[in-house]
């Protein structure tokens, strides 16, 4: 089983850029998290793909890495360092104020005060998840739809709250009475595991919404989330799922059969976005909020689904986001991004 | 009947050689080298290029091996490098080490009077709790701050460790199982007050507090990270030794430890004991939880505690349960992280290889007898073994 | 069963506990060894059975040269073995423990227990022992589970069988049904080889006695030797069997005890309305057979067991409800009678144990610090005046002789001013020599004005020792008779008959050591 | 010999009249402690919503198999008998051998009143809580009697987390190589015996302290699993980490029976595989020769030893079948019911596992009550999640841990690992 060596190939694609460093730093979910952290680093290779850049990337073991991690992006002479999450706001402010020429990015966060060289990265994926909430209320048989979270924070019930709404608004429009089991957005009550690792405790939550009717399940909880996807597997066809982040069929192929469509929070290419713009020296530190708009935020294609959705729903979909986009719904949801 | 003259016992000669102190550290050295070589074999597995190099071995197998070499040579360079290469290196693996020394020493310390400390991680988040909330929400002088949040630190350690002694000398709950339990109740306690306003930054709705105030943070030296709560782990760890080895309530506590029978016939509380060690135990997770957000973190967020916790079990083990021991192995822990994330940077390793390394080293060092029948020529020493070698029943 | 053992050594560190020991065993012959506490005894039985490995010299079984590395070996060999210390598992029944290692089954490895019990209950005929099968050894009194010990060395049909100390902890009766046993056994061929520390036994049952001190054997004797030359040989110097004992002079009662009851573990009462008097100057023994209340008596005096009814007094204070340590400070000395399990702490030196009830107080302590130097130098100071056989104070104590553990307990105790000393089995294990010297002690104690309360199941002891007897059997005092009843109506006392009963029979059946 | 002297030996006292004071203590503890549970429940049953609560007795559709009940009377009534028990206990109204038995009445009442108090308006899942409750408690179990496999041969096993990791990693790589549910569980019970074996040399031939190295395993586990997971599961997941899951089977006759038919039988074959370990090990470990062994050398090493047994094979085969049962419990994680591995998957199961173990003070059986308890907790929580209740979520999150410590210090009390659990059997 020896074949012969190969021999050196020069670089394909893109221009040549390897002086340049794109550099990224993870928070204590680590890359490998199905999550927020495996999007943006997916954004920063896209980057360097595409640009011919050099990678360099720091995983974070705990918090108390992230200065640590910040700092030696710094020594090693980074153009642009993006750090993943809200956890990672103070080392990042602080690396930028001391190192006014690197460029920064941060996901998930703002800076309290906007700081030259800090492009803030925000997502409003309430906005895609009303549309999967009024997908789901409308795919329903049961008029029972469910969702639950990892750990109650905003990254994670702004999802459900959206989807919350997005059932209400089925309702209203459709005089239906689909219920949300798993998440109350008025009362910002609802259904945990309490961590993102247990995937069995994830399917276990899942299984219990389903018990309790719900037949399109929404779980907002990383690896654990993973858990619901396969209750829903393992209902053999009778409840399906939405997921999060990603496009859970690429991401998470297996369970591809049961997803009707996944909220995409488009950190990838966001993070991408703000990597060229320093490549082409178009950096800017306004705030990037992802929505409908700009694509930031969006639905999955519906891959094994899109034959089952009938054309009027997705229409409807359709209309939801150019109301959604030109203001004549608005979300409720605390938890979305604030302009700064 | 015969009669014969008493001898006294015979003295054999003792086993000439070296101290029993350089013997456990040439020992602790192999042990490291062996968690090398079991740690190269996985950056060789895990290496793209020795992969790619694997597959046409037959007909460059020196491409393989230079490869392996290679990737082996860079990775432990950068670990190196990253531990102990110059001032930032080292300050940044005596960073690391400090919450891990103090977690240890209340592992070590339980485990002297007879009790197995899981719960140094729920310890260290209420420390952490009580000292970031004091130190975001009080404003108060220099100085006296920074000790006031340190003190509520230690407190919150405290009572979630008291709680854990008081249980067992009361009803005789299993510390085994009441320490694991509350670890997970610290942690979703955290997670909710994270949600509440009052430890919630304002304007912000994502769990992470304010930082704590400038006047309650621990001093740093110079520009490093390194700052003063590494002082105080070393204070802490002399002070662990005096209590253990010199003091009243050390006699104690190391007489329940041993016999908690004969001590309670001299007339020693058991119960108190364990009330006793369990509460400074605590109080010196919650040391380490103030070094964790008053020295490092800054604000409070529900990471607060990493794996500092556990990681303290095997640091207090490696260090057989005493403080210099303690502290060694803290050290070792903690250049073992710095020069782990320098690894990763570099070469790209992933960090879980630092954690199978730092799981190995503590197997080589707990089993002197595999080390030695790998490395012949080591001596053996009469003293070594089964230190802490006990069962649940104390 | 010819067995001769020639040059066996065995060193632990730089103690030699056994040096080039030679020892014929001759087919059915009952060999006493005997010996100092710490001389090796125990050690060279326990290389014969495998349980330690010589460093040298070898064991010859018929003529041929064996080695014997497990206690397998020495089983196949066919050499049986009573521990020193119990070799029973606690929380297993009488059959479990006699069947483990040579189980009968089922098909499929499950546990014949009906075959079991047969076999519990013919052994137990056969001898004349009386034993539950389906008890658990950790609810019969010890003098039963020695009885489980034996009748499981005997279960394997050795040819030679070793007893180490199985006496210790048996009444008159029931050293006298062992000897019995032991005849039996004799005259099936078994050789026996028989460790104790009572020269009476030795005496009523030796063929041939060998005397080993410190690790090498120093003679031979033959049974009609005194129990004095016996002891000179053992400790290798004039040894005084009787101790020099005034009459008392009691004076105050220094412990009043009223209707004292204390409900066990496992709900029975294990004391019952208990009235004792100990008064100052004067010994009261508190006689009986092991298991009949006395351990509790004990540890309720010291508030070990919290009491169900009654009152304890200390010249005339209360005591009930108080910590342990408040009666240790008010004067109360306690010797207890597991000394392995209650009396030190066996991974803490000499010097700490010496000080284990006193290093708060000064001179050893000053409330938060300890005084190392003082502590050593009381080591050191007890170490010469009890004459503890230490290669160090900073060696561990569980690496000395049971008697020099046993010395440094009473040392402890013995190192402060006292008002009230209980000692329980104050020399059990112990050997001549040390015994003549510890109740010397005990003694002394008495005549400087302390009153003693000394629980004791050996008749030896209490004869030597006591002012005054109580009797417990069944947690009540039977009967309080003076120092000079005969044995035998003591060991029927202990069996529960009232003082006149025990009398009586006691006339009509001496027991074979009660007339030596 | 007189007949005097025949009895010699102390036949037991009888039981005695006076309560001994560590009973008393004790009584008055755990009554202590039912009385304020008693009382809650009635303070639920008073605050209980009028309307019915209703009961699902069949998982399936919503709409059907549903009890209905009066809420508060129902409550009330529960809320009174547990008061009823918890006096009668603390008043020592029932013989003493039977006063388990009130707390077990309270134990149930308590939690009927606090259903019908929860589900008052609402739909309970009954037969989803208890299916759930198996499906928490099923891991447990299996790592429980892995545990007390080794615990009761004298061998700490806090590595049961490692153990598990490995199980579930193995498991989902040969299910989704191979596509066989028996090899892969093979494999997974292989996988847990090497973990098992690491434990055993270390800790029977190296003399390790038995704490440090499950400890060390652990990390050890989450380490190499964690390790593996990037460089090789992460790059080519549809290959190495799709596996299938076992399906449930329903066992013809048994899984008609009406309630717990579906519950307890119609599931995998590693539920099934899990209620003949609980049975197995019971019996082995009770009733041959092995068993035997296995607790004699727990107990005493040395007593064993001088009967001619030979302790450390006696551990070392004890240490690694509790491998296979902790390895199948690792199963679980995946092949058994998740599906796809993912790093650090087991989250602290194999910790509570030992807790279910030490509360079950070391009896297969009470392990698996122990572990059906935790199980039984969780769910509950997670169901409440659901249908909403007054109380907050993160207090919920919280409660299988505080249930447990309550548990532990009021009804369990001090338990007795086997004498020389943990401590390594040497010789000379
Ligand atoms: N011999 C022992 N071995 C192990 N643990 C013990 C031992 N003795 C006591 N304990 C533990 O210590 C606890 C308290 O023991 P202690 O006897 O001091 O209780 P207490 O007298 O009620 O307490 P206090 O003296 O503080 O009032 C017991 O519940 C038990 O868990
Ligand atoms: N395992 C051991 N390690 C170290 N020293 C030991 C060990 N076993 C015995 N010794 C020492 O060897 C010597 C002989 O002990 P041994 O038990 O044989 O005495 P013995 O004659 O049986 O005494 P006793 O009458 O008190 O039972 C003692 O000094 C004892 O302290
Ligand atoms: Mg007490
Ligand atoms: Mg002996």
């Amino acid at each position: 089983a020896c074949g012969s060596k190969p021999t050196e190939s020069g670089s394909t694609g893109g221009s040549d850029n390897k002086a340049f460093k794109a550099c990224m730093v993870s928070d204590s979910g680590g890359f490998d998290d199905k999550s927020f952290n495996q999007t943006s680093y997916k954004g920063l290779q896209d980057a360097v793909k595409a640009k011919g850049l050099t990678e360099v990337k720091a995983e974070s073991k705990s918090d108390n890495d992230y200065p640590t991690n910040m700092t030696a992006m710094v020594n090693a002479k980074c153009n642009v360092i993006i750090s993943v999450g809200f956890k990672l706001e103070d080392a990042t402010d602080d690396a930028a104020t001391k190192n006014p020429d690197v460029k920064f990015a941060i996901v998930d966060s703002a800076p309290a005060k906007p700081i030259a060289n800090v492009k803030p990265l925000g997502f409003n994926t309430a906005q895609s998840s009303f549309q999967a909430g009024y997908l789901a209320a409308a795919m329903s048989k049961s008029g029972k739809v469910g969702t639950f979270g990892g750990v109650k924070i905003p990254p994670v019930t702004i999802f459900m709250d959206g989807f919350a709404e997005g059932v209400k608004y089925y309702n209203k429009q459709k005089s239906k009475n689909v219920a949300v089991l798993g998440w109350d957005d008025v009362k910002q009550e609802g259904l945990f595991t309490g961590d993102f690792e247990d995937k069995a405790k994830g399917q276990n939550n899942a299984q219990n919404l389903i018990t309790q009717g719900a037949d399109i399940i929404f779980p907002v909880a990383g690896p654990a989330g993973l858990g619901g996807l396969q209750a829903a597997k393992a209902s053999n066809g009778k409840v399906n799922a939405i997921w999060v982040d990603t496009d859970g069929c690429e991401s998470a192929a297996e369970y591809c059969s049961v997803l009707l469509t996944s909220v995409k929070k488009g950190m990838d290419v966001a993070v991408q976005d703000a990597i060229v713009s320093v490549v082409d020296n178009k950096f800017d530190n306004s705030q990037f909020i992802g929505t409908l708009e700009n694509g930031g935020t969006s639905l999955a294609p519906f891959h094994e689904f899109d034959s089952k959705i009938p054309a009027e729903l997705k229409t409807e979909l359709e209309q939801l986001k150019t109301d959604i986009v030109g203001g004549k719904i608005t979300i409720e949801s605390k938890a979305q991004p604030k302009a700064s | 009947m015969s009669t014969a003259t008493a001898t006294p016992p015979v003295a054999k000669p003792e086993r000439s050689g070296l101290p029993s102190w350089a013997i456990q550290g040439l020992v602790s050295v192999s042990a490291i080298v062996l968690a090398l070589l079991v740690g190269a074999i996985l950056i060789i597995v895990g290496d793209d290029e020795v992969n790619a190099a694997v597959k046409y071995f037959g007909a460059a197998p020196m491409d393989t091996i230079s490869a392996a070499f290679s990737a082996v040579g860079e990775a432990y360079q950068a670990l190196a490098v990253g531990a102990i290469g110059g001032i930032t290196p080292i300050s940044e693996s005596l960073t690391q080490a400090t919450p891990l020394i103090c977690g240890g020493l209340a592992v070590s310390l339980a485990f002297r009077t007879g009790l197995f400390n899981i719960g140094a991680q729920g310890q260290l988040i209420m420390g952490a709790i009580l000292a970031g909330y004091v130190g975001f929400a009080w404003h108060l002088p220099p100085v006296l701050h920074l000790i006031v949040a340190i003190v509520a630190g230690l407190i919150g350690g405290a009572i979630w460790g008291g709680m854990v002694g008081l249980l067992k000398a009361r009803t005789g709950a299993h510390e085994v199982i009441v320490t694991i339990m509350l670890n997970y109740v610290a942690i979703y306690l955290l997670q909710w007050l994270l949600t509440t306003s009052t430890f919630q930054r304002p304007g912000r709705a994502d769990p992470i507090s304010p930082i704590v105030d400038a006047n309650a943070q621990y001093p740093q030296f110079g520009d490093t990270r390194l700052h003063v709560g590494f002082l105080l782990a070393l204070v802490a760890a002399v002070f662990v030794w005096w209590l253990l080895n010199k003091s009243t309530i050390g006699f104690e506590l190391r007489a329940v430890g041993a016999n908690a029978d004969a001590s309670k016939t001299a007339g020693m509380s058991v119960g108190r004991a364990y009330v006793v060690a369990m509460v400074v135990a605590g109080a010196l997770a919650g040391l380490a939880g103030t070094q964790q957000v008053l020295g490092t973190d800054l604000p409070l967020t529900d990471g607060v505690a990493a794996s500092v916790g556990f990681d303290a079990i095997t640091v207090a083990l490696l260090g057989r349960g005493t403080p210099l021991g303690t502290v060694l192995a803290g050290l070792l822990f903690g250049a073992l992280n710095a020069g782990g994330l320098q690894m990763q940077l570099i070469t790209q390793t992933p960090l879980t290889l630092t954690t199978v390394l730092q799981a190995t080293i503590v197997l080589f060092v707990a089993a002197p007898a595999l080390v030695r029948s790998i490395f012949r020529f080591l001596p053996k020493d009469r003293g070594a073994g089964a230190i802490l070698a006990k069962g649940w029943n104390g | 069963m010819h067995l001769e053992l020639s040059g066996l050594t065995k060193s632990f560190g730089s103690l030699v506990a056994n040096d080039h020991i030679d020892l014929v065993i001759e087919p059915g012959e009952i060999h006493c060894l005997l010996g100092e506490n710490g001389a090796g005894k125990s050690t060279l039985m326990n290389m014969l059975y495998g349980l330690l490995q010589p460093d040298s010299g070898e064991i010859v079984i018929d003529g041929r040269k064996v080695t014997i590395t497990s206690p397998s070996d020495a089983i196949k060999h066919g050499i049986g073995m009573v521990h020193q210390h119990f070799m029973l598992v606690p929380v297993f029944t009488v059959a479990e423990n006699i069947m483990l290692g040579r189980e009968n089954t089922h098909p499929g490895g499950v546990l014949d227990r009906k075959k079991a019990n047969a076999l519990v209950s013919e052994l137990s005929e056969r001898y004349g022992f009386e034993v539950d099968p389906e008890a658990l050894v950790e609810d019969i009194p010890v003098g039963v589970q020695q009885r489980v010990e034996i009748i499981k060395a005997l279960t394997n049909d050795a040819s030679v069988l070793i007893l180490d100390e199985p006496t210790a902890v048996l009444t008159p009766a029931e050293i006298d049904e062992l000897i019995a046993v032991m005849r039996q056994l004799k005259e099936n061929g078994t050789s026996i080889v028989f460790i104790t520390h009572k020269l009476k036994e030795v005496k009523a049952i030796a063929d041939k006695i060998t005397v080993i001190r410190r690790g090498k054997v120093v003679g031979q004797a033959e049974p009609s030797a005194t129990e004095e030359q016996l002891a000179e040989l053992m400790v290798g110097r004039a040894v005084d069997l009787v101790v020099d004992k005034e009459p008392a002079q009691p004076q105050d009662a220094v412990l009043q005890v009223t209707g004292l009851t204390v409900i066990d573990e496992r709900g029975f009462t294990a004391v019952d309305n208990v009235d004792l008097e100990v008064r100052a100057g004067e010994i009261l023994a508190v006689a009986g057979v092991q298991g009949n209340g006395q351990t509790e008596l004990a540890e309720a005096l010291l508030g070990l067991t919290p009491i169900a009814a009654g009152s304890i007094k200390l010249s005339g204070a209360e005591l009930t409800g108080k910590s342990t340590r408040h009666r240790l400070d008010a004067g109360i000395g306690y010797v207890p009678e597991d000394r392995g399990h209650d009396g030190f702490v066996g991974s803490f030196t000499v010097a700490e144990n010496l000080v284990l009830d006193l290093f708060r107080k000064a001179p050893f302590g000053n409330g938060l610090a300890l005084n190392t130097d003082e502590i050593d130098k009381n080591a050191h100071a007890r170490v010469e005046e009890f004459d503890i056989r230490t290669q160090g104070i900073d060696l561990t104590v569980s690496s000395l002789s049971g008697g020099n553990q046993q010395k440094v307990v009473l040392a402890r105790e013995l190192s402060r001013p006292l008002k009230l000393l209980v000692a329980s089995q104050p020399t059990r294990g112990v050997d001549v020599g040390s015994i003549e010297f510890l109740h010397g002690r005990i003694v002394r104690e008495r005549d400087q004005g302390t009153a003693v309360l000394i629980v004791s199941t050996e008749l030896d002891e209490i004869a030597a020792l006591a002012d005054r007897v109580a009797v417990m059997y069944r947690g009540k005092v039977v009967g309080v008779v003076p120092a000079d009843t005969p044995r035998d109506e003591l060991g029927l006392m202990m069996a529960g008959a009232s003082k006149t009963e025990a009398h009586d029979v006691a006339i009509e059946n001496p027991t074979t050591l009660g007339t030596i | 010999m007189s007949d005097v002297t025949v009895q010699d030996t102390v036949p037991a006292a009888a039981p005695a009249a006076i309560e001994a004071p560590a009973d008393r203590v004790r009584r008055l503890r755990v009554g202590g402690l039912m009385l304020v549970f008693a009382l809650i429940g009635l303070g639920l049953a008073i605050f209980t919503k009028g309307g019915e609560a209703t009961f699902q007795l069949v998982s399936g559709d919503l709409q059907n198999n549903l009890l209905g009940l009066p809420a508060q009377p129902v409550a009330l009534l529960l809320g009174a008998l547990g008061v009823l028990a918890a006096v009668a206990y603390v008043l020592r109204r029932v013989p003493q051998k039977y006063s388990g038995w009130l707390a077990i009445v309270l134990g149930v009442c308590f939690i009927g009143a606090f259903l019908c108090w929860a589900a008052a308006g609402k739909t309970f899942p009954l037969a989803n809580q208890f299916q759930g409750t198996l499906n928490f408690a099923t891991p447990l179990i299996l790592g429980a009697l892995a545990g007390v496999l080794c615990e009761r041969a004298g061998v700490i096993n806090i590595a049961i987390e490692g153990q598990f990791l490995v199980g579930a990693f193995t498991a989902a790589v040969v299910a989704s190589t191979t596509g066989s549910a028996v090899a892969a569980l093979i494999a997974a019970a292989v996988s847990g015996v090497l973990m098992a074996l690491l434990l055993a040399v270390f800790s029977i031939k190296y003399l390790v302290n038995q704490v440090v190295l499950g400890v060390v395993l652990v990390v050890f586990a989450t380490g190499i699993t964690g390790f593996l997971f990037d460089q090789f599961l992460q790059e080519d997941a549809a290959k190495l980490n799709t596996p299938d899951v076992l399906s449930a089977v329903k066992i013809p006759g048994l899984g008609d029976i009406p309630f717990i038919g579906p519950i307890l039988f119609n599931q995998t074959a590693l539920v099934y595989l899990t209620y003949i370990a609980v049975a197995v090990v019971t019996f082995v470990l009770f009733q041959t020769r092995w068993g035997l062994r296995v607790r004699a050398v727990g107990e005493h090493p040395k007593a064993a030893d001088t009967v001619g047994i030979r302790v450390k094979r006696v551990r070392y085969s004890a240490v690694l079948w509790a491998g296979v049962l902790a390895g199948l419990g690792g199963a679980f994680f995946t092949v058994g019911y998740a599906g796809s591995f993912t790093k650090e998957m087991t989250a602290g199961n194999g910790f509570i596992a030992l807790a279910a173990l030490i509360m079950g003070r070391w009896h297969p059986i009470g392990a698996m009550v122990a572990a059906l308890f935790f199980g039984f907790a969780t769910q509950l929580q997670s169901q409440l999640q659901i249908i909403q209740t007054p109380i907050p979520g993160e207090l919920l999150l919280m409660a299988p841990y505080l249930a447990t410590i309550i548990a532990v210090a009021g009804l369990v009390g001090r338990v007795r690992a086997p004498k020389a659990d943990g401590e390594p059997y040497v010789t000379e």
